[in-house]
């Protein structure tokens, strides 16, 4: 069992999800976070002030697979993550994690059948 | 290279604002002769000619303050019902109607729409510019029903109303630099043209169309002017999926429903206010009479929008019952004036419905109107001018001069900004580009959030199916 | 099936609207002839009465311009005060307080509560339909004291204010439908019959009652109301745990206080204009001594309010301060005209102390009143009427008169609304589920959020000790 | 023991309020003579002046109404652009503002500032505590220009701003008990002693020292009270770095410009109000004049501080934008009777281009005004006062005494708020320290969030370069 | 060492609290998310639209715990995190997720003593 | 390679992130979250009733590491993290896990160079 986490632009949101889709990859949970990285910010002003906004809004999903869907899952958070064909600086990383158990709370069921 | 053209572009239309500025330094050199003049002229009036001319002034004084406080409102009402990241943006338009349009209206627009006796029946005058007859002093002629200054402010107040009602419909897609060239054009030609028509004495005024307080001379500009820009910017990104219209929710329900109240007090300036003579116990009565039915029509559109939206769509949708209350508002601002109170009630509840058409209209159309400026200013503006046909009781109102004088005014309004847009679009600043719009335009055209403390979501809701 | 039977409970209670809208072309063939006849008897009037009829008509316009604009004031405190999750419902109910209100009070409402001289002293009496006496044209009575559209427009207000203060204190569980029930009920048949025996010539007017701009006739009878609606409803889920009453802060506290300041500019409208003629020096005099005690006692009130919460809860609470500033208004309405300013000042400090006060009281009988409604309008309503039996210098104005006439008028709303509200829980209408409570009514009632864009928490706070 | 200090610290100042609890007390027993006294000195008055008086004490009634309005701007205005966490800070300060302030100016403010004839061209007088010549019956003085109680109402309003202004430039930072503390001696002392100076008919009045409505009395003496605090309170955390100034950008531009629009409207009670007698063709030719060239001047700055900042900035900033509309209207304040139209339009011109370059130089001297309280009330209050000198036409006016006298009044503020802020600061009183800061006001002042369903970020922004 | 990531309902977070507490699992980070699994969203409507929310609000629990806890913990939040008795369909997940190593940051403390 | 996650006070952002910045940290991404730890929470009141709010505001940061920075990284945010010269209680943690992989969307590169 791997617990993926993909750091993804906003706008590719429904073309992750509808690429997860495809691959049988129903569930997940996802979260407004802020990130940093390679690509640039902008200046926002305020009464004559710049600032710099370096923090980006990206959403971050958590996905918790069993190994037989690591790959898969990983292949269509790639292709439904990429900013027009080339991808764009900025359209984020995906971090597989290792995972001991996995626990449904409704039935205790555990492992992968709880996934 | 491109940094710099992109600079001079920015100058390009900036100057505009420049162009205004240097119309001051010109008329400095102009107005106070002509008030210095004119200083001696004040006429004697009898005693109830004064008490008249007091009353009407000041009343009409705080009538024109309960229009400008429907800026407020209109500015609440599409921020409301737009998306967080389009926030600066909408309420720097309302802000910028009020104040380039006071002033263009002060140097062209109010002498084109009130050219004077000499331009009776005609389509096109110019009275110059400025206010003619006003000055700081004493009262230039005290005969008159009210002082020129009342006058001007009240009328100045229409004018931005006209004007800020396209802010909604164009919302979230347009250059601020275009909004500022097509709101100085509103209210510096379009509207005050064909308000001269009317209220300037002009010909259709001379052919017997009657609009009491502008459902067709203001709103139904307004609204027209609105879908004209809707038409040719085109609908936002993600508003129309495989033809499939999408709803994209506004980000603050509550400062939507703020702005509808706000409106309808704001109304109670608009149309009675319209009475312009207050004085004298048939005056009052029927400014108080106008109020009434300006009340029922606005209930009656709100209960009306609220039903034919819960029996469609199973569920009571606010939104409906507020820009159902506008409709109600818009609808009867024609014939305030000459229509029974059952008919005000029948008014407004055509228009509560007309307004839920309206808003499907545009969807099958997929045409988007971000807060249905269309269906409330423009469809009710249209059924206001016709209304007045059907239901009016003044002397010489006639269904058929009601469709006439409907029709021209709102083709004059969406013909000529039809062209405004366009040409706008040809020079290639009429509309952000995708990426920009994708961001908000606060950010991509003024580097500012409105709500910096908060993190918004937005594009976790997709349309049903999808 | 059981869908079917939903959209028939849907459909039964609609069908009420519907109901006033078959009203209104029943009554299309009713007004004319009446309006008609009326057209030819207008009086001729002396000059000063034409000069008294048109300033006395115009003034109370604008005053009851004022009044309606507290119907924004409301909607805005009582959505800051509510989680954000019932934002939609409460801005809904507002809306259509007002606009529901407008045509029932049309229909019933102004002939039930001003049902003309021949029933004087009575218990009850029905003037018609419409507003009697009211023309489009020109003033039907130039010697009457104002216009009856301005008296239709001013009354009105009042009656939808009074619908509107319910509203808070069933915030969060009641269905929308029922409130649309208990509103039209309130402002067609509940509020005008009590209205009717002070201000309609009815029994307690006869009997010296006094109560210059409704603490007991608006106010009590709205707090009263709504106290029977949180009584019959039940606290919302969590109000209350194991006894102990915990705080469900409101949602935006800039909402609460700029409702508060609206309310406050409002009641300049509702407690001066109350002196309905305004014409000549002493009416003058009296219409802006009348908005100096109501300033004092709000401002008295807020500070009251402020210090007491201070020493009670060890630091400065602005929900108390703002209840304080309104409780201060409430008390101050039924004697504005009649006390010293000095007793102004003291009625401003005694309201703040009472709503606090009320506040706790309503904790310990684990009543659930969202925004304070009892504790400000029932409580101070109350407060008001006996206030004047206290500091009034009016002429025959009794203690004990006011005693009855408050206690009479609190029954009567509280106990008829409590068979309404018992009726409608009855028929299992009243009250949401616990499920769509906890959801919000702005999603199971209307689909809605009022702020999409926004992750609001709720569940992150808990009473201390837990 | 510290906890008992620390408590003893609160009742040191919360008995302040107390204070003013007791005055009333006192004045129970001296009001209702001199109010009976007056009773029976009712004078006759002719017809005309029956009606002047009348329409005279209405119009100024509902100009104050206006100006009342304004308490709600402010509020909203300085909320919007501050950040979050100080919201009920600030919305609690506003309401104390205008309640602590009525309840002082009419015990002590008001006498202080009209004392009466006796003290003409004088420095200081004290006519009495109360409204001299104010009574609940009819009018005291019917050959009088209005009610002595439309008076005290529109003078406390006037008040009731001064110290609002305040609010603004000390948000963020300043003890809550300090702050009414302020509050009371500004509207209890400070305004209305330089206030008698021009208006009471004091000295500077007698040296012809012209300001219509308050461009130096009122809006400079709010500035400069305000920059005394923001220079004794000192910068809020963050806000300077290293020498450089880093932007803390407003929680809410909605509320923001929402505020600038309702301010914007309430000033046509503050301008066209301070008219006084509105009665005859002149006096209401000239009220709506004021109207005008207020409009005009507004417009104008927010033109003129949208150009500026968009040249300097290079991008259209909307706080600048609202600023410079507030700019303009406070430019005018002084002149707005008496300059011509064209003047009005440069006077709000160069409103625009001060607002920003104040804005500017502050931040070169490391002062945080957070709201731009100085640049907009102080600087173009102190430009109002100039600008009478240069544009103003009426007669005997100078630019000699217009210097002199916006000098005193402003030297006049800064000096004895600096005093007063200077004490509260040696008293360990005036700032909170930096944890309660950073934490925000609304917690560790008042134990409340403004909006506690909505998690807000607040570090995630840092200026340029860092 | 363990880092426990539990889903749960917003509603039962109360619950899952108390339940903590019991078993002296007194510290723990949590954010609000939004999940998208078996359970089905809602229809909301704007002005006669339907949109579907599949995305549902969650609270996510992160709690680091020495192995002796993470039984109980499971126990706990299985325990408290159950709406009604048999638990409804969107009651949530836990992943179980082995830590290397945990660090105190006031003191600088690591390893089991940090948590 | 490990995915380091900090809680942190909302106030020491801006010195974590220079100090990473320092050692070449460049990339990471933040959430806002509440936390429930040793640090006592405040008493906050509505309209005369008092309220526990123990939920503190705290920033995560989630950062993927190659096994030669994690030393490095854990340092940064112990300095940059401490409120104080001694540090305050509530101050936060770090948890570093293991990650079997990593992924760059825009590109497919995969392990160490991915980071
Ligand atoms: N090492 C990292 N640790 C945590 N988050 C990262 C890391 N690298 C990238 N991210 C996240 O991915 C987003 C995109 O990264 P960026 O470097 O801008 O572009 P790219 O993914 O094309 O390399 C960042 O904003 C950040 O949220
Ligand atoms: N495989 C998964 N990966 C990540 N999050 C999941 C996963 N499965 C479930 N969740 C989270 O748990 C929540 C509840 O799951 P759901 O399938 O609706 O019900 P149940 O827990 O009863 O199976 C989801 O909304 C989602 O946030
Ligand atoms: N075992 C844990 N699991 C998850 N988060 C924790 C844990 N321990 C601490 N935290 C987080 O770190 C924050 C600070 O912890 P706290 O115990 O208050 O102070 P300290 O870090 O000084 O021990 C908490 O608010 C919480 O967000």
């Amino acid at each position: 069992m791997k617990l993926i986490v993909a750091i993804i632009q906003p706008s590719r949101l429904e073309a992750v999800k509808s690429a997860l889709t495809e691959v049988e990859v129903f569930r997940l949970t996802l979260m407004d976070v802020q990130g940093f990285g390679r690509q640039k910010g902008h200046t926002e002003t305020f009464r004559g002030h710049d600032l710099a906004v370096n923090l980006l809004r990206k959403v971050r999903l958590e996905i918790a697979v069993n190994d037989a869907f690591v790959e898969r899952a990983i292949q269509a958070i790639t292709k439904g993550g990429r900013t027009g064909d080339e991808g764009e600086i900025g359209d984020g990383k995906i971090f597989v994690l290792p995972m001991d158990d996995c626990i449904r709370i409704r039935t205790g069921e555990r492992g992968n059948e709880a996934i | 290279m491109k940094y710099f053209i992109g600079r001079l572009g920015d100058w390009r239309t900036t100057s505009l604002v420049a162009l205004a500025v240097t119309a001051t330094v010109l008329s400095l050199f102009i107005f106070p002769a002509v008030a210095l003049a004119q200083d001696e002229a004040a006429a004697t009036a009898s005693q109830e000619q004064e008490a008249a001319y007091t009353l009407n002034t000041l009343v009409m004084f705080l009538c024109a303050v309960l229009v400008l406080f429907m800026q407020a409102g209109f500015a609440m009402l599409e921020v409301g019902m737009n998306a967080a990241k389009n926030t600066i943006n909408i309420l720097f338009k309302n802000v910028m109607d009020l104040s380039v349009g006071v002033l263009l209206f002060f140097f062209i627009g109010f002498g084109l729409m009130y050219p004077g006796g000499d331009y009776e029946g005609k389509w096109f005058g110019f009275g110059g510019t400025g206010i003619s007859g006003m000055d700081m002093g004493p009262a230039v002629d005290a005969t008159a029903d009210y002082s020129p200054s009342a006058d001007f402010l009240f009328q100045v107040a229409f004018a931005a109303t006209a004007a800020t009602i396209v802010s909604g419909a164009v919302a979230g897609r347009m250059h601020f630099k275009s909004y500022l060239v097509y709101s100085a054009i509103l209210t510096g030609l379009i509207y005050p043209i064909s308000g001269m028509w009317k209220w300037g004495g002009g010909w259709l005024d001379a052919m017997g169309f009657q609009d009491f307080a502008g459902s067709v001379v203001v709103h139904a500009v307004g609204g027209f002017a609105g879908l004209a820009g809707a038409i040719v910017l085109g609908p936002r990104i993600g508003r129309f999926v495989q033809g499939k219209s999408v709803a994209m929710p506004g980000h603050n329900i509550t400062f939507a429903a703020l702005g509808v109240l706000i409106l309808w007090v704001g109304w109670y300036g608009f149309n009675p206010g319209s009475q312009l003579t207050y004085w004298g116990a048939d005056n009052a009565s029927i400014t108080t009479y106008i109020a009434v039915t300006t009340t029922l029509s606005a209930a009656a559109g709100a209960v009306a929008a609220m039903v034919v939206g819960w029996v469609m769509f199973n569920k009571p949708d606010v939104t409906m019952a507020l820009n159902g209350a506008l409709a109600g508002l818009v609808g009867i601002t024609a014939n305030c004036d000459q229509v029974a109170l059952w008919a005000s009630i029948v008014i407004g509840l055509v228009s509560g419905l007309l307004v839920v058409v309206g808003i499907m209209l545009l969807d099958k159309l997929s045409i988007d109107d971000p807060v249905g400026a269309w269906p409330v200013h423009g469809l009710c503006g249209i059924w206001g001018g016709l209304a007045t046909g059907i239901f009016g009781t003044a002397e010489g109102v006639s269904f058929g001069t009601q469709l006439i004088g409907t029709a021209v005014i709102c083709a004059w309004a969406f013909f000529t900004m039809l062209i405004v847009f366009a040409i706008l679009k040809a020079a290639g600043i009429l509309r952000v580009s995708a990426e920009e719009e994708t961001r908000g335009l606060d950010i991509s055209e003024h580097g500012m959030h409105a709500y910096p403390q908060i993190q918004l979501t937005e594009d976790h809701v997709s349309p049903v199916g999808a």
